[in-house]
Formats: structure tokens, sequence, C-alpha cells
């Protein structure tokens, strides 16, 4: 199962987190243990200087096994279920949050705590859905990606936990 | 987990009839009685910003309208806002919604703190208004001293050693019509008419506002909006009506949880739990389990009867008494041994310490959706009351225990 | 005063008599360890500004006198300890029985203590409502802020004479138009004319009851794979929850022009059809065709049954029912005030349909119809708690007309309003004050 | 209920028991326990996730930490770069099932409902009541004696004056009636 894994050698990724299928993982991207990466129906690309925390899930669940292709500076927080035709870059999924699998995901998108996304049809970039009823409205500015908190991780994680081997080809 | 803390099932009746649970009740040493809070004189003795959990002095509080200047809300969903710095200068974004002050007038500010809120546009025209209106009520003051004094005789010129005459010119003068009027606001006639482009344009849910947000900023309009100053908060002090004793005084610290003065219901009163989830058979005679905890640090004799005139279930024990040891302190290393689990009786089936397990047997005619089960508690304590000698008089009050499913 | 004479020797004298007589000394006690904070040692009387509150059907406006904007608008609501909100806080409310006042004193509580931040002794309190309102609810609000309270005095101040202060001027036909009604009411030389006020029962609540029916009949959702289908019976329970009515009538209900509004009225459908608007329900999206957004706000100006007149023919009747030589000035000073003012349109087609209307009456003092505005902010929605919060401002008014607890305590007495000359001070029965 | 006399039983092939008293379920996932200090007397239920891995964790005495629930600590962005900040939980805090908590402090004798989610370096000071299904957003700080609810939450009403006695009795009654036994 883990050959079709590919790990970038500046990728961090907990050997206990769990990853089906094949999986492209970029430079400088943390994968925090408890985290679920399921690449059924199709491979999954992630990009680069990508958190994805604990007990969140990345599947690609498109129909036609056409790649889910993520973005750079994404930021997927705790418990977070993304199920998105195609991710851009500079995203926030919120804590405990659901993206449809119909969805494409643009650029600079924040998904709040707990909001669902699950219409088919791209997200305008700058949207943000926020609050108890899903309310939208367009930001102003991209939400900050974590690339300090990458930085910490990257340092803090090697000496805690077993990370899964980088393979050569670095893609 | 089941509700860990059933308050609102057990409802005790203050000195003003009004009900609550224990907990939320006082108990006044000084005039022996239950007090709630709709029955005490609250007031607020500091104020302080929730959110930097820093006091604010009463007169900065009143000149600044009783908002804090350091910590801001989001004007789109009320969070609070987090101060960002984008290398030059510093600008607020909200975590929620992700509005930031990019999108109101004002972008970025060197410093962190007081951000320019929204003034009234007609302020100057408001107070010319006002000031006329005070001409106009000394004229109408001036008109009714005349009718309360039409007796004595003013304006002789001849005796101002009193200074009589610099008072009479001041009436006469206050009597006339105000020779300056502030303008009269001209009504307006022609009226800029509705475009096809204000309802033809896609309606933006970024750019014009909620409810909620517009009743937040009462001078937006309708679109604009600032980063809205944080509401402050009161501490409040709760003062017996009666002898106007203090009963629960925080300290002077926001963040301190630690009472100056302190006279909650439950170290004086016993307290009365739902030991069990009682299930309440149609016509036949169930048992009620419940326990009474004695939290003060004295004695407690209590004698519990059954009311059963107005609750809606007949209570067949109809007197129970005992006694309850003080609870204490050092007891931290809660040791698991039930000091008698022989059932005194057939009503007192459990002693613990300074709890007692009871079990009342009650006749249910038919099970309505909200069972009241109404006794009434008698209790004799010495702290009840300030002088030692009036402390062991029995205290009363009427206990309601919803057993339905409330 | 119960004074607690055995235990401390210095008493805690707090004399009762608050207003009118001197500055009430409070002398520090030993009870309280700490000594208490300054505002409460020094209670001087009178120079605090009055607390200005309006309640309406659905929001409150609460302030201090001479301040030119309210401190906060909240909904006339609040959440009790169980975490459950309480909203009609009027109906089954009866003087003599203290519990049906509990929700009114829980609300003013909410007021004092998480918005005003003010102990209710210290100020006096002015409480802005329409003259319409039954007595029985003006004596609540009185027995819950002076007896329960324990504030020093209460007013009643008239809401459409209290909106034409801003404008410094003494004759306008002030119209209210609120959530449950809209309420007109002349008012001549400072003098509301009692007897020719119009109301009827056209407000938001009959707007927003308009946008429902329409909505349940071309209401469009766009589900998840984005086909439209039309609105079912479990939406509405998402919609409520949401609060997506009050959502769509705030910003997207406009009130369209007359020559729209005809053409539609005889079917036809106006070329620049106005655009949907897109609301989030749950995770799908509803859809607001665009005639829904033109209509709802025509309830206002039908006229199907005769005790429901327009807004424009319940202006024309008031005014045809004043004197003649009022009529062209009452007309050339209307004053729309009240939340539904906001709605974009409503004051040009308010025009445009008192014109036509005057035509057809062959009236010739509709020529210059025009409006109080203050142009460069929209404060139509407290524009009556603004004109309190100046008259709660004149200090010696306030004192001589508004009522003292004493007084209260004494008769019971709630004069109806402030310009009615009392028949009980005629008929020499009770003792009148100076 | 009155807790202190209902006892719940807890298999003892799941759950162990330190030597200060803590009742863990065992296989929670832990990271970098050493980080991880409890003052003892505490309950782990089951599945809990404690992250010491990032910075410590101090938990005080008679905390209950429900089923399914994440323990986290949070980090702050400064013009630098970001720093962990550890987080501190106080004596007596009962957390419910399902919950978030990604916390810089949670203050003693707080309750925290069922499912509500503590967002990024928030501050709950003491005797604070969440409600089930709160989410309070990031940086946001609330002062004691306040019950939170909403999405985004808020201050919605004050507790009982005398929580702290109450929720300190009610954690040790909670702790009492835990009982590892078959």
């Amino acid at each position: 199962m883990d050959a079709e894994l590919q790990v970038h050698p500046r990728a961090v990724v907990c050997n206990e987190s769990i990853i089906t299928g094949s999986v492209t993982i970029g430079a400088d991207s943390v994968v925090h243990p408890k985290a679920i990466i399921r690449a059924t129906k199709g491979p999954i690309v992630i990009g680069e200087r990508n958190l994805i925390e604990e007990t969140a899930l990345i599947e690609n669940t498109n129909e036609d096994g056409a790649p889910l292709v993520i973005g750079d500076d994404n930021y997927v927080e705790i418990g977070a279920v993304v199920r998105a035709r195609s991710i851009g870059s500079r995203n926030v999924f919120g804590i405990q949050c659901v993206v449809g699998a119909e969805v494409i995901v643009t650029d600079a998108c924040s998904i709040g705590v707990r909001c669902s996304v699950l219409k088919r049809g791209d997200l305008a970039p700058r949207t943000c859905v926020y609050g108890e009823h899903n309310q939208r409205r367009t930001a102003a500015i991209d939400p900050e990606p974590p690339t300090s908190l990458l930085e910490v991780l990257r340092k803090v994680f090697p000496s805690y936990h077993h990370l899964k081997k980088a393979t050569v080809s670095s893609a | 987990m089941a509700e860990l803390l059933q308050l609102d099932r057990i409802l005790y009746e203050c000195s003003c009839s009004e009900w609550a649970p224990l907990c939320r009740l006082f108990y006044c040493r000084h005039c022996s009685i239950l007090r709630c809070h709709s029955c005490t004189a609250n007031e607020i003795d500091c104020t302080f910003c929730g959110t930097c959990l820093e006091n604010v002095a009463v007169g900065e509080a009143r000149t600044r309208k009783n908002r804090c200047v350091n910590c801001y809300q989001c004007p789109i969903c009320c969070s609070t806002l987090s101060a960002h710095n984008s290398g030059e200068a510093i600008f607020l974004s909200c975590s929620t919604c992700k509005w930031s002050t990019f999108e109101s007038d004002i972008q970025q500010q060197a410093t962190a703190g007081n951000w320019k809120i929204l003034e009234n546009p007609h302020e100057e025209e408001l107070s010319c208004v006002l000031d006329q209106m005070k001409q106009y009520e000394l004229n109408e003051k001036a008109q009714r001293d005349i009718l309360k004094r039409r007796s004595n005789v003013v304006g002789s010129r001849l005796t101002d050693r009193f200074g009589l005459q610099q008072m009479y010119q001041k009436r006469k003068q206050a009597l006339e019509r105000p020779t300056w009027l502030a303008p009269e606001k001209e009504p307006i006639t022609v009226l800029d008419e509705l475009y096809d482009s204000h309802f033809t344009s896609i309606v933006d849910l970024s750019k014009s506002l909620s409810l909620e947000s517009r009743i937040m900023q009462p001078l937006s309009r309708g679109s604009e909006c600032r980063p809205i100053r944080m509401p402050l908060k009161g501490r409040r002090v709760l003062r017996c009506t009666q002898c106007t004793h203090n009963l629960s005084k925080l300290e002077y610290s926001p963040s301190s949880i630690v009472f100056k003065i302190q006279y909650f219901a439950r170290t004086y009163v016993p307290e009365i739990r739902l030991w069990q989830e009682t299930k309440l058979a149609e016509g036949g005679i169930c048992p009620v389990f419940i326990s009474v905890v004695n939290e003060s640090v004295a004695k407690a004799d209590v004698v519990l009867l059954a009311n059963n005139d107005d609750s809606s279930l007949e209570c067949e024990t109809p007197v129970v008494e005992f006694s309850l040891p003080p609870h204490d302190e050092n007891s931290d290393n809660l040791s698991h041994s039930i000091s008698s689990l022989t059932p005194e009786d057939d009503t007192i089936i459990l002693r613990k310490r300074n709890r007692v397990g009871l079990k009342l047997c009650v006749k249910v005619d038919e099970v309505r959706e909200m069972n009241i089960l109404s006794l009434i508690l008698k209790w004799k304590n010495e702290l009840t009351s300030m002088t030692s000698d009036k402390g062991q008089e029995w205290r009363e009050t009427r206990v309601k225990v919803l057993l339905g499913k409330s | 005063m119960a004074q607690s004479g055995s235990e401390s020797t210095r008493t805690y004298s707090r004399s009762s008599t608050g207003v009118g007589g001197g500055s009430t000394r409070r002398s520090l006690s030993s009870m309280s360890t700490t000594p208490l904070s300054l505002q409460h040692a020094i209670n001087i009387d009178g120079n605090k500004p009055a607390v200005i509150i309006e309640i309406g059907a659905q929001l409150t406006k609460i302030g201090f006198a001479g301040e030119f904007s309210p401190r906060n608008i909240i909904r006339t609501e609040y959440m009790d300890e169980a975490l459950i909100v309480q909203r009609d806080l009027f109906n089954g409310v009866d003087e003599t029985k203290k519990s049906s006042l509990s929700r009114l004193f829980h609300f003013f509580k909410h007021i004092y203590f998480t918005h005003l931040l003010t102990v209710p002794r210290e100020r006096r309190v002015v409480i802005i409502e329409s003259l319409l309102t039954p007595s029985h609810i003006r004596r609540a609000i009185t027995v819950v802020v002076l007896e329960m309270l324990e504030a020093p005095s209460i007013l009643f101040a008239p809401s459409h004479l209290m909106a034409t202060f801003p404008f410094n001027t003494n004759t306008a036909l002030v119209f209210d138009l609120g959530w449950t009604e809209a309420c007109a009411m002349p008012i001549a030389e400072g003098i509301t004319m009692l007897s020719q006020w119009e109301a009827v029962g056209k407000g938001g609540k009959a707007v927003t009851k308009r946008l429902k029916e329409l909505l349940e009949k071309d209401g469009i959702v766009e589900d998840l794979d984005g086909s439209r289908r039309p609105l079912s019976q479990g939406d509405w329970h998402v919609i409520d929850q949401a609060k997506l009515l009050e959502d769509i009538l705030v910003r997207g209900v406009f009130v369209t022009r007359m020559s729209r509004a005809d053409a539609i009225r005889i079917g036809e459908k106006p070329d620049p059809q106005p655009s949907e608007m897109i609301l989030p329900m749950g995770t799908e999206m509803l859809v607001v065709p665009g005639h829904v957004r033109e209509l709802a706000a025509e309830v206002l100006f039908d006229s199907s049954s005769e005790d429901e007149p327009g807004l424009h023919e319940m202006i024309h009747n008031i005014v045809a029912r004043c004197p003649l030589d009022l009529r062209k000035k009452l007309f050339s000073r209307l004053l729309v005030v009240g939340g539904l003012a906001h709605m974009p349109g409503l004051l040009p087609r308010l025009k445009a349909e008192i014109v036509r209307l005057g035509e057809t009456r062959q009236l010739k003092t509709t020529d210059s119809v025009g409006f109080y505005m203050l142009e460069k902010c929209r404060m139509e929605s407290w524009m009556s708690w603004l004109g309190g919060s100046m008259f709660g401002c004149l200090s010696d008014t306030l004192t001589h007309r508004s009522l003292t607890k004493e007084d209260w305590m004494e008769n019971r007495r709630l004069s109806d309003c402030t310009h009615w000359n009392d028949p009980f001070e005629k008929a020499g029965l009770v003792k009148t004050r100076a | 209920m009155d807790e202190g006399l209902v006892v719940v039983k807890l298999s003892p092939d799941e759950y162990t028991q330190t030597n200060s008293g803590n009742k863990i379920f065992k296989n929670a996932s832990i990271f970098g326990s050493q980080n991880i200090i409890i003052h003892g007397k505490s309950i782990l239920m089951r599945d809990c996730m404690l992250r010491g891995d990032l910075t410590g964790i101090r938990m005080g005495k008679f905390c209950f930490i429900g089923e399914r629930t994440l323990i986290r600590a949070s980090h702050r962005k400064f013009s630098k770069g970001a720093t962990m900040f550890p987080m501190h939980v106080g004596d007596c805090v009962i957390v419910e099932e399902d919950c978030v908590l990604v916390a810089a402090q949670i203050g003693s004798y707080t309750h925290i409902g069922k499912g509500a989610i503590v967002g990024r370096s928030s501050i709950i000071k003491e005797c604070c009541k969440v409600e089930a299904g709160a989410v309070i957003p990031s940086d946001s700080t609330f002062p004691p004696f306040s019950v939170i609810a909403g999405n985004p939450a808020r201050v919605v009403g004050r507790v009982p004056e005398c929580t702290q006695e109450l929720i300190s009795q009610a954690a040790k009654e909670l702790y009492e009636s835990y009982v590892i036994q078959r």
C-alpha cells in the first residue's frame, strides 16, 4: 500500500496518519498523526506547504477517477471532512467542516467551523462560509497561510513521531 | 452522561414568593430570610472589559460610553477582532467571518488602540436645536414662577440692597421670547427617484448589512461599517432590601472568583436533591428517592413535611425527622465507606457523613406531563441568625420537587 | 427605612425621598469592609442624565438623555436562566398580579445591568411610547419601573411628538411605520391633534406575511446538484430558524416606482426585471425571484378593503379632516419614521401616490408634498428616541412633568398624556402639585 | 441525579489507575506524554486524545474528560513567526464528550457541554459554563461566571454565584462514582 505514497524529502508525514491509495505529498507539507487521506476513487496530489491536522479526512470520490489536485498553503483543521473535486491554494477548512464531493474550491476560501458546503459548482475566490446557518460573504484579503506554524511543526515532529520515509523521486 | 447538575428540578420558595433553585438563592442572616435575585437590590460596583479583563474607572467608562477602547467587536458576526501586523501598519480582522478593516473606510492604523467610531453627521444642527429647546424651557419656567409668586410685589426700584433688582432683571429677560432662533429644518420636496440600477444589480450579501449588524451600529448608513468598541460588563453586588446588608460581593479584580462577602443559601439551608430518576406508575404507590445534604459548618436538625394541599401528588409519608452533622472540609479523601447501610426505618435508607438518603412513598392518581411533589422543609441551624439566642428557632420554607420529565 | 440598630453603631440611613428633596446623602456604614466606590457615596440627584427607553414591538432603543444616538438597539426579548428566549413581554400583564410582571421586570433588569450598566435608583426614566398604547400596559411599566426597580421618577413621552423635535418644527404629519402597524398623527403648533390620528395594521409584520405568501407560491430552492425545485414544507423550518424572512425584508425588499406598480397590477411584466436574491439556507440555496422582492411591499399601498386603506389614502383622510388652513402645511411637512422607513424607494413612491390621489380628488393642496429628512444619515428607525433624548435633556421640564415614586405610591394615578389637564384636579378631588 | 451514590463501573482491561489517582482509558491516544502533567484524581474516558507533543498540557485535580474529546495546545502568530503556547486546564473541570479544546487556558470549576469547540488560543476564566454545541472563535476571552453559547459563541447569561462549590462538589462526586472494577 505504501508503494504508491510519494513523500517529498522536505515533507513531514507522521507514521500514525492513515494514508491509503496513491497519494503524492509536496514539499514542506505536514500531516499530523491520525489524519486520514484516502484516495479511494482516484489519486490525490497535495501541493507544497499544506498542513493537515489530526482526525481530518481528505478523500477523492470523483466517479470518473480524476485526480484530486490540491494546491499550496492549504490549512485543513481538526476533524474537517474534505471531498472536493479540486482545491486551489491558500484555503482554510475550519474545525469539523464538511466540503461536498462536487464542490470546486478555488483560492483563498475559508470554510468556517462546523460549516458545510455541499452544493455542486465552484466556490468563488475569497468566499467565507461562517456562522450557524452557513452564511456567506466575500472577504477583502486572503486568509493567513500557516507558513510560520509549519516551520515550528517541522522542527518539533521528528523528535516525537516516527515519520514516513521520503521517496527518492522528489515530486 | 446524564444531565450532571439537575439544578432546576428542585425549587425553593423565596421570601418574595418566587420559586428558584437553591443555588440561585441567598440567605440574609440579619433578617433570617431567603433572598432571590429579584428581591435584592442589585448594584454595579465595578465596570470592566470582558475581553482584556481590565478594570475601567467609572468616570472613564462614562466618558467612553461604557465601551473598551482597546478591544473591538466584528460588525458582522459580533466575535472579537484580533489585531494583525501587515508589515507597515496594524489592521483588525475577524477569525469567524474574515471581515477585516480593509473593508471599512479606515484601512490600517499605526497604533493598535482607539479606532475611530462613527459620529452623528447632524451633530451641530441637533445641538443648536437642543440649545433653543433649553431657551424655551427657561421661558416656560419663568412663566410658571410668575404664576406661583403672583402675591409678592416685584420690581420696586428702590430697595436694591438685597440684590432684588438684579434678580428682577434676570426674570424679565427670561420672559421675553428668545431672540436668537435655531434654523428651522426645511422639508425636502425633490426626492431622488428609485433608479433601475437599485433593483437590477445583484444583491451582494457582503455589502448590505443584516439586521443584526445594523442594530449594533445605529449610525451606519446601512452598508459601511467600522470596528465596534467592545461594550463593558458590570460586576454586580447584591444587597438585601430590608436590612441593606451585602449578600454577595466579589473582589475588585475582574478575573477573581473570591468572594469578600458571601451568604449563599446552600450554606445555611439543607439542600434536597433527586437521588434517582423516579418512575411514576398510574394509580399505584411508587417510591421517590431524594437525598438531603447539609453543606453548613454547623449541625442542622431537619423536619420534612408533606404538603399535600397544593401538590399534584399525594405523599404518603407525612413527617420525616433527622439531624445532619456539619460538612467537614478535611473529608477531602472521599473514602467510599457508606457509614450505615442498614436503613433506620422505611424512610431513612442511607446515612453518609452529611448526607441522608430518603425513600418517600407517593400515591399517584394520574401522571401528568409535569408532576410536582411539594414538601415543607423545616430546619434549625444556629448559623441562620446573627444573634446566638435567635439561632435556635425553626426556619421553614416550601419546596417543589419536579418529578415528571421536566 | 428599617435601621439595623442593634448591630452596627453608625446607622445606614437612606432617605427614600430621592427626588424633589435635597440630595440623598448616604453615610458610610461599617457593614461593608471596603469603602463604597465613589459613584455610590455621593448620590447627587438630578445631574445624572435620564435613561431614555423606547420599547418597540421588535426592537428596543436605549440610551441616555443628551446623546444624539442610542447606546444600544436590542431586540425586545431576553434570555432567562434556562436559556429560553422570552419574547412577548406584554401579554397577560396585570399591575395587580406581581407574577405577570416578572417577564417585563427581567427585561428591564437586562437593560439596566447588561447594556446601561447603571443602577435604576439614580436616574430618572423617560419611556417613549405611542399615544395608542393601552393604559394597562403603561400602568404595568410604571409598577415595574417605580416599584420593583425603584427608579426616582418616570415620564411617558408621546413618540410622534418626540419625532418632530430634531427638526425644530412644531407642525408636521408624523407617520410611524412600525412592526405591527402604521400610525399617522398630525401635530399642529406643537400640539398633537388627538382627534385626527389614524392607524392601519400595515407594518413590517404585514409585509413579512405577504413575503411569505409570495415565497410559498414562487419560492425556488437550488439543491445540491444545482437543479431548482419549488419550496417544500420542510424548508420553512430552516427558514424560520435562520430568520431568513427578516434578512430578505432588510436586504432585498424594495418599493417600486408607481408606473411599474400599475403595470404589474394589470398583469404586465415591466422590462427591467429585478435581480434574483440568493440566500444560503442550510446546505441548499434559497432563490428569491425578482418579482417577489418587488411585490412584497405592495401590501402597503393596495387599498383593497375599506378598513385597510393604503398609506397614501390614510394620509389623505387625515388631512381632509384637518382644518382648512393646515392642509397645505401638513402635506408639505410629512415625517416618515420607524423601521420600515429604511426601505429603498418608499418616500418617492409615497409622494407619487399622494400627488396622484390629490389630482383624482381635485385638491390644490398636494402640489408641494415635502418630507422632513435628515439626509446625511438614515436615523428614521430611532428618530423618536432621538427626540426623546433631547426632551429628556431639559432637566427642569423633566422634574415638573414626570411622575415621582412618592406620588405614584400615594394615589397610583397615571395621567394619561402630558398635555391633558386632569379632571380630578379641576374637580379639586386631588391636591394639585405646584 | 445525585452522582455521589450512583456507581459507574469501568472495566479494568480498558482503564488503568495511576498512582496519583488518575483513571485513564488504556489506548487513549496520548502523544508526548512527558509534556502532559495531570495533578491527580482525574478521569480520561474512552478514545480521548491529548496532544502533548506540540507543547505541555497542565491539568488540575478532579478533571473529567468525556469520550472522544481532543485536547491540544495552540499557537499564536507573532511578527517573527509562530510560537506554541502551553495549555493550562484548572481544577474540577468537567468536559463532556465529543469536545475539541484548542484553548490557551481553561479556568477551574468550568463545565463544558457536549460537542463544544473551544477555538485556538482562547481563554475561558473560572466558573464558566459552555453550553452544548457552542463554537468559541479563536483568540476570544470570557470573564468568570459567564454562560457561553451559540455559534459564534457569546456570553448569554450568568451562572449561579456559588458555582465554585457546586462544580467542585460535583467533580469530586463524579470522580468518586467512576470506579474501576470487574
